[in-house]
């Protein structure tokens, strides 16, 4: 039997993010005009409605996501998916579980810092699983706005790991 | 013993594993999908990980991302429940492969008893009664015209990788045998893309009656009395009970020999269950073993006091086992129900939001159910939603008791099965313990 | 049979009388005051009738407007539960005397075992261990004097009518008997209306241990084995497990015949409870036998099968008993945990609505309570609210499975014993059974 | 052991007499211009309030009542009660439980019938408990509205027995 890791596991709490979320969510409504927020209690689905002049779009959050809002992948592509937000940015999540790292190697340095800016193809880190590095690939020329998870921390299917601006070339 | 589980499985039953580690002082790591997040066995547990969206193909049988859970969190072991990767012999042999100890038996052991009609040639090498039929897989109509006249007819074809009712075909005449050969072939690759069938005497309003084991690694097993799960939809199980109301002390016996010879053949380990169908007559006929713990484990746990979820985790680590089979002591009589999300008259599922849940309690029952008020039936898995158990000194209390815990039920917002249940318990043939796996056809078409 | 029974109380016992007859086919009648409309109990019955104001004097307690629901509904026996009237010996005489069966000992039963002194009288004068004491009420300043000095000091003086601890006084110097034998007169005549004391040796630190005796109409009695109820705050059980940590097979076998002897010499009939006092070296005194079914009574169920409230109506029915002393059989180890509306460290009264109910589940898991989402503890009663009971094979599991069930217990909107409960359950003394009546005192002042 | 009693047993549900009640305050609502109704759904505690220009009173209807609202008594009187309510009407209630007679004897005339005016102190009716014929008294002068409950019929603690009118004399 394997040795037991050290790290702490996951918070186990469904509630313990939500707060942060919310917070979040009003801000950045506030900085982008949207226009409605729902909350339902139960499933804790929460809902931001954004009546641009151009399109509304809706994103959801949900409940899984620790830090940041993140839009669930339902397509079954093994890369990346990057479809985009009312609040007009592109959240990059994990297809797999697996640990994330942001340099192809201990030494080296950083695929992507915040700020940069990206092209369509580049690789934004690695998240090992099962021994095999998997590179994820940025689908949108853009600028990184926000890195959401530190370097070696495991992510599950699903959680949002970069927020690209894809205005911002 | 183990530190720390990883339980790849859903509702209920990731429920039921959750609470047993628990009591055995050991943590628990629950995956889910999207769908599932704020499922009830995912606040239960000490830490969670979310493994894909709410296809279970891409999530809870995503073999890939459910290891990663396992590794990312450090588990030293995976429980996989009943269904999703509890069968899978290549799931089973990863995690040997890595070090992730495989809570349930060996992947040789998923592998051959998998193989439904190589398990029934095992067993009858060893001069054990096993249903009539072809010897293995039959290769073209040929063989299956064959098999069926030396049988007799009636007869069923069932595929080699089967369960639940699927690729099966009952054929009455010669005249339909090869059409039916052709349907199963074809039933069998879709469902469990193996086209593999064999061939089986049918036999007319049998039970269905099962020999719950447990093996040691030493090889040491006992047996823990049978279950009689004859109430079935579709080779759906309804509502199971033990003990038998046809098994005597000394049927009981003859049969759990048998179960216990069989899994010896195999060099089976940790808990499992020999099906058998039991005749008219009282005969009764190896049918296959599940390698799995099942739905209806409750009431063996009910009527021997033998916590089976912790037994398996206690055999996975290695213990040997801590009961000899004259410690095996069944007291009273217990029933289960299964209440499902589904139209208790026409069987369509009917997901949605249960706005009030409140389970029956008391003496002598048990609810087992990963439902709560507010808890949302998701449409992607099974209907399943609760399994009620009641135990009471004989099968008259046992009864009684679980009509008055299935009045007490009380679950809104969805359809569920309860007022089937009710009707099954008024059924003045069930009441006298006449049924047989064609029951429920009958008691449906009244 | 009975056909119809009227449930003169309320709660979680009003609910497990009708849940017993419910499987026994006997239809149910809920009396309830205007603060219980809405009660489950209520609910849960076949009718109901409002019998009086929230006071339960006025209600409950109300011995007319009871019997005349019980006349207006027809019934044919009366459950009186624990508490209220079921102590009675009047209101059992007009039961008795209008052709309702009460179901319970005789009135002449109740008035003989409530008398505490004459009681002790009774058994005492059968060559039967009794505490060390008065032989009877004590008179005089002068005789408690006597007594004292004879029985040697530290003695407890205790209420003739008492009960729930009210009228006891423990004296530890001869020159504070006067004063205490006074207070305890006092708190006697105002708390039960009659001032009648008595005196008996005060042990340090004993186990409160009692033992379940059923007797039928033709004399016969058997023992259920013993409770521990050392766990107690205020002479309040909190936490109660069978069998006792300390009782052997030889012990139990010696409390029982003493408890099936004492209950003999009293013609006791139906179901009841002989309590007595272990000291350190394990001597072993009657202090009294309560005459009704008590809170407590599920564990003895879960270790013995047997349905109390059931063998309770069918001996109040004159069914002779169905099993013999040998068929009684004791299985595993059972704890109760009493769960209060109460702050959990300053025990002040939570009442309030209950926003959120959600009981636990799973094997040997077992909840009594008339609480669900909604429920409102009102303040005119008991606090209690629920009991949580587990079963398991041992001592181990049985402790094991209860940490299990208390994490899982959701009860929101009111203040719950349930985080005393985990704190009682963590500590290494309770863990390894050395507990006596002192015990929650030394427990809540560390 | 007695005879088992042939009549039907009350009814156990709890909302089978709601509606009819809400039913009863809605039409008592208009016609007596009240202002206010509040109903809470658990614990089916029902709430009328009158915005009169004299007096505003409140009568609590508690579910316990089949047909009628009633008014419960918390006095530890052994006779009627009747407090005033918003509505004009005085409720008269079962001080007990028992039997309800609306006559001396099977033969004799009813005490009391609708449309009647009574004086305070004269028999309503008879509430027979364990065998004793309990009289029940007005407390005012006025005239029988209403009465609530057939001849013979079981009637619990605090039933509405009566609707009298006391302006009505």
């Amino acid at each position: 039997m394997p040795e037991i890791a050290n790290e702490p596991i996951p918070e186990a709490s469904l509630t313990g993010g939500s707060g942060k979320q919310i917070q979040e969510l009003i801000d950045l409504l506030r900085r982008n005009n949207l226009t409605e927020l729902e909350f339902e209690s139960h499933g804790t689905r929460i809902r931001v409605r954004h009546e641009a002049p151009v399109k509304a779009t809706t994103t959801v959050v949900q409940e899984s996501v620790p830090t940041s809002p993140q839009q669930p992948t339902h397509s079954a592509s093994t890369t990346t998916s990057v479809p985009e937000t009312a609040i007009g940015f592109l959240t990059v999540t994990s297809p797999i579980v697996g640990t994330f790292y942001r340099s192809p190697s201990p030494d080296a340095d950083a695929y992507v810092e915040e700020g940069d800016s990206v092209k369509k193809g580049q690789v934004l880190c690695i998240v090992e699983a099962m021994k095999l590095m998997n590179e994820i690939e940025s689908e949108v020329d853009g600028r990184i706005v926000k890195i959401l998870v530190e370097n070696t921390k495991s992510v599950e299917y699903g959680q949002a790991l970069f927020l690209i601006d894809p205005k911002a070339v | 013993m183990f530190k720390r589980v990883l339980v790849a499985n859903r509702g209920e039953i990731a429920l039921r594993v959750i609470r047993a580690c628990r009591e055995l002082g050991i943590e628990t790591v629950a995956i889910h999908s999207e769908a599932d997040a704020s499922g009830l066995h995912v606040r239960a547990a000490d830490a969670k990980v979310c493994v894909g969206p709410a296809d279970s193909s891409l999530s809870y049988r995503n073999i890939p991302n459910v290891l990663s859970a396992a590794e990312i969190t450090g588990v030293d072991a995976i429980h996989p429940g009943y269904g999703f990767l509890s069968e899978n012999a290549h799931f089973a042999e990863v995690c040997e492969s890595i070090g992730i100890k495989f809570i349930g038996p060996s992947s040789e052991n998923i592998a051959l008893l998998g193989d439904k009609a190589k398990a029934r040639e095992i067993v009858a090498k060893r001069g054990l009664p096993v249903t009539p039929g072809s010897p293995g897989e039959l290769r073209s109509e040929e063989e299956a015209l064959q098999a069926a006249k030396q049988i007799g007819f009636p007869v069923i074809i069932k595929a080699i990788a089967g369960g639940g009712g699927r690729g099966m075909r009952v054929v009455s005449r010669v005249e339909d045998l090869s059409r039916a050969f052709q349907a199963a072939q074809a039933e069998a690759k879709s469902t469990f893309g193996n086209d593999g069938v064999y061939l089986e005497r049918y036999f007319l309003e049998p039970r269905h009656i099962e020999v719950q084991i447990m093996a040691d690694q030493h090889g040491r097993v006992v047996h823990l009395g049978e279950r009689d799960c004859s109430i079935q939809r579709r080779h759906q199980k309804l509502v199971e009970e033990t003990p038998s109301p046809v098994v005597d002390e000394k049927l009981r016996r003859e049969m759990g020999r048998v179960a216990i010879e069989a899994v010896k053949a195999a060099q089976y380990r940790n808990v499992g269950t020999v099906e058998f169908l039991l005749d008219k007559d009282k005969n009764f006929y190896f049918m296959e073993v599940n390698t799995r713990i099942q739905v209806e484990h409750p009431i063996t746990e009910m009527v021997t006091g033998i916590d089976l979820i912790k037994e398996q985790i206690r055999l996975a680590a290695g213990h040997p086992l801590a009961i000899r089979q004259q410690d095996v002591v069944l007291t009273g009589h217990s029933i289960e129900c299964r209440i499902n999300a589904e139209d208790p008259e026409k069987f369509t599922p009917s997901p949605g939001t249960i706005t009030r849940y409140g389970p029956p309690g008391g003496f002598g029952v048990r609810v087992d159910s990963a439902m709560e008020s507010g808890s949302t039936v998701v449409p992607y898995y099974d209907s399943m939603i609760a399994k009620l158990i009641t135990h009471g000194r004989d099968r008259q209390e046992s009864m009684a008791r679980m009509k008055r815990a299935l009045g007490e039920f009380t679950i809104e917002g969805i359809k569920t099965t309860i007022p089937l249940h009710h009707r099954i318990l008024e059924d003045p043939d069930f009441q006298k313990g006449h049924v047989s796996t064609t029951f429920l056809e009958r008691f449906l078409a009244r």
